[in-house]
């Protein structure tokens, strides 16, 4: 059997676990999901561990916001050259067949749409895909938004990696959100620990559960949800 | 006509008082270390300073903010783990700071060098900033009026200049870069090494000569480890 | 992913009636010879085309346009001593014509690709080619409201291709080659080389992989002395 | 007495000339007042030959809009180069320290005022500086303008060189342009046989005329002219 057949196999298993997913099983289901070919952009955070599960095979070419196209893995030792780092500031490496750019060549790339898909974290998503992951709202916090903005609006599919509650046990995935938003019915898919959401026109499709059954969900979650068809 | 520099200190001689200065970097790459040294040493104040951040640690931006040096800032990503002299500064009311969206502000770069009065961009449509600016839908799509950023000066760093002044880069050091020489009225570049004209393949040429004022050579450029700077 | 195709017939195989066709070239510098004839050959019918000019000669985007193929087209310089198919079909009111000042031609390209819904230029402002367009003062200097020309399909000429979809052109021959790309669906590229990934070097790439679909490879492209065409 | 200084008297000797100038001898004026360093683009035709009287010690740029800075003299036999050509299709050379790029950046440098002169025919200038250059206005005529309204709006200065009368001996420096307008109030100088004129905000001065009086000029002028000042 071969290397990448367990894989498969491993990630079929991961969809149907009974338990919760951690952040790097949820990584490699989030990985599974990516087309083979595809342009992709990961955000700083959770979704950066999804690098980690794309093997070769896949053809997936990570872009790097801040100049580059075919950004390797995180460098190590000798490797590190200060003149190459990613979009979070790690020291990366090249891949055969990688680009430079600069900053408006870069961001021209994501806002027209040439991205397949990106993958941020996210404070909020409500049921129409409008996401919140930059501001918490509070009047005393700095604003900064970096490049998550342009993330959110450009790809040609915003995907969203996230715990679904908060610390203090509130659905993150919520009817509207309610702290400044990043994008507008930007976000296509919702991978948490205990569930995979799909935004659609009609609503919230839920795809697979971890640990959790679809009634239990619906609870904790209280936007409207539908199980996916079968 | 290009000046080369004698040192970074006559490079930047001529920058005034109330002067807007673009300085370049993501990170460390392409920081221009040695220019911002000698703008801090040469005294210039009330400065409106365009970057991607709002300086970190105690050395650099952050140095000149410190000193308070700088009236507003610009940028995209402010408040960061090391970006203490900003937020007692802005804190204090004592900095203006404007936050543009990583995209829009390099796309607002590129428009002043190229002309451009203003453009309408998807990114930050329906967020808070883009509160009181107007707001257009067209072709089915929103977006926003941006206008473009325009610079007294630019600090920028490059790898190789030749004696026309056409600029080659290194790696991700790019980013902001080309933009930036465009941008400003007076571009100042530091480079590691100046080679005769004809000595840079005309193919390969990032930045033209054109876009160039003043370049001086650093002989030994510092180079932090990016992780040191997380 | 990168289709690198065995035959011109085979890379414009999918261009279908009504499309809308980027032509690179700028006379005979990076004009898509032998992808120009594919098209001919393969018969698509009812197209917008966009290119720098209406057809020279007998041959290539003039034959296009006498065998009636071409509907509308969009052009900075139709009118030239040779221009007599388009001429024709002009003075007989079986073609459209849309004449854009040759910056703003390359800027909507320009714009298609990079996600701007639209922007304000200073050319043409106050001229019969403004007519219609809305216009605004903008910091004490004219501007008129242009919008992205995108397309279904570009065809260009580029020198080498990496297998990663990489292109560097040669000289002048680069014009719309980038930019065309960029802004259309379907990029179709003919190339006189294709290296394998890591072959050309990441510094140099001018359109990187992502903006390209289809890249066939011309062993002997035609070479018309710039001279004959004048 | 070296070369430069003999140059330099033979065009002092023009400017008090008591014959109208022909096509070179204009040149040699045009050329002897762009300022060393300058970066210029010529426009096709009469315009071109400013390019034979440009020195090396000048140290001029010449720009072609088809993607060039540091473009050469036309190439001889062998240096003929498909891909090399100028914007009026003519192969020419590289010079050491040129650059290639794309048509949207090279027209952005154009745009954004990064030119300090460009230099262009033209059918009627007015007393504001309106420019007629690319239309004569015949209902049948089939439009084309290229790159010439880029050109009149972009560079810091714009020059006209004319012939001062139309084959039926109208003047074509006029009170108000009744062809369509190239670009408004762009032009600041314009070059004839008979007279150098310099456009500025209160009229029209003449700085040198040639083989003509005051009166005569302002008589076939009939536009109200000022002699400079001295």
């Amino acid at each position: 059997m071969s290397e990448q057949t367990t894989h498969q196999q491993a990630v079929a298993a991961l969809r149907t676990s009974e338990t919760p997913l951690n952040h790097d099983e949820l990584a490699k289901i989030v990985a599974a999901d990516i087309p083979a070919g595809s342009y992709v952009n990961l955000g700083i955070g959770q979704p950066t561990l999804v690098a980690n599960y794309l093997s070769p095979e896949d053809d997936v070419t990570l872009h790097t916001e801040n100049g580059m196209l075919g950004m390797g893995r995180e460098a190590q030792g000798d490797e590190v050259d200060p003149d190459l780092i990613n979009a979070g500031k790690i020291p990366v490496v090249e891949t055969p067949g990688c680009s430079y750019f600069h900053h408006a060549d870069s961001f021209a790339m994501m806002r027209g749409g040439h991205l397949d898909c990106c993958v941020l974290g996210a404070f909020q998503v409500d049921r129409k895909g409008n996401l919140a992951n930059w501001h918490t709202g509070k009047p005393d916090a700095i604003p900064a938004v970096g490049g998550a903005m342009d993330l959110a609006t450009g790809a040609k599919q915003t995907f969203v990696m996230m715990t679904l509650l908060t610390k203090n046990g509130q659905s993150k995935l919520v009817e509207e959100c309610t702290m400044p938003l990043t994008g507008v019915a930007c976000v296509s898919r919702i991978y948490t620990d205990k569930a995979v959401f799909l935004i659609e026109e009609d609503g919230v499709v839920v795809r697979e559960t971890f640990g959790i059954d679809f009634d239990e969900l619906q609870e904790i979650v209280g936007v409207p949800l539908r199980p996916a068809a079968r | 006509m290009l000046n080369i520099a004698d040192s970074c200190a006559q490079a930047v001689a001529e920058i005034h008082d109330g002067a807007t200065v673009m300085i370049g970097g993501f990170g460390v790459a392409g920081q221009p270390v040695e220019l911002i040294d000698a703008l801090i040493e040469h005294g210039a104040t009330g400065l409106t300073v365009v970057n991607n951040n709002a300086g970190n640690g105690d050395v650099g931006l952050a140095r000149l903010i410190q000193l308070g040096r700088v009236r507003k800032i610009i940028c995209s990503f402010p408040r960061q783990s090391d970006s203490w002299h900003f937020d007692a500064k802005y804190r204090a009311g004592e900095i203006e700071l404007e936050v543009v969206p990583q995209g829009n502000l390099a796309e607002r770069i590129r428009a002043a060098g190229a002309g451009i009065g203003g453009f309408f961009t998807p990114t930050g449509y329906g967020t808070p900033l883009a509160e009181g600016k107007e707001a257009r839908e067209i072709d089915g799509r929103h977006y926003i009026l941006e206008h473009p950023i325009k610079a007294d000066f630019s600090l920028t760093k490059a790898h190789i200049a030749d004696k026309a002044g056409n600029l080659v880069y290194r790696k991700t050091a790019r980013n902001f870069g080309p933009i930036m020489a465009a941008a400003a009225t007076t571009s100042i570049v530091q480079v590691a090494e100046v080679v005769e004209r004809g000595q840079l393949d005309p193919e390969v040429v990032v930045t033209p000569g054109i876009y160039v004022d003043t370049v001086v050579r650093i002989d030994a450029p510092a180079q932090t480890d990016p992780r040191e700077e997380l």
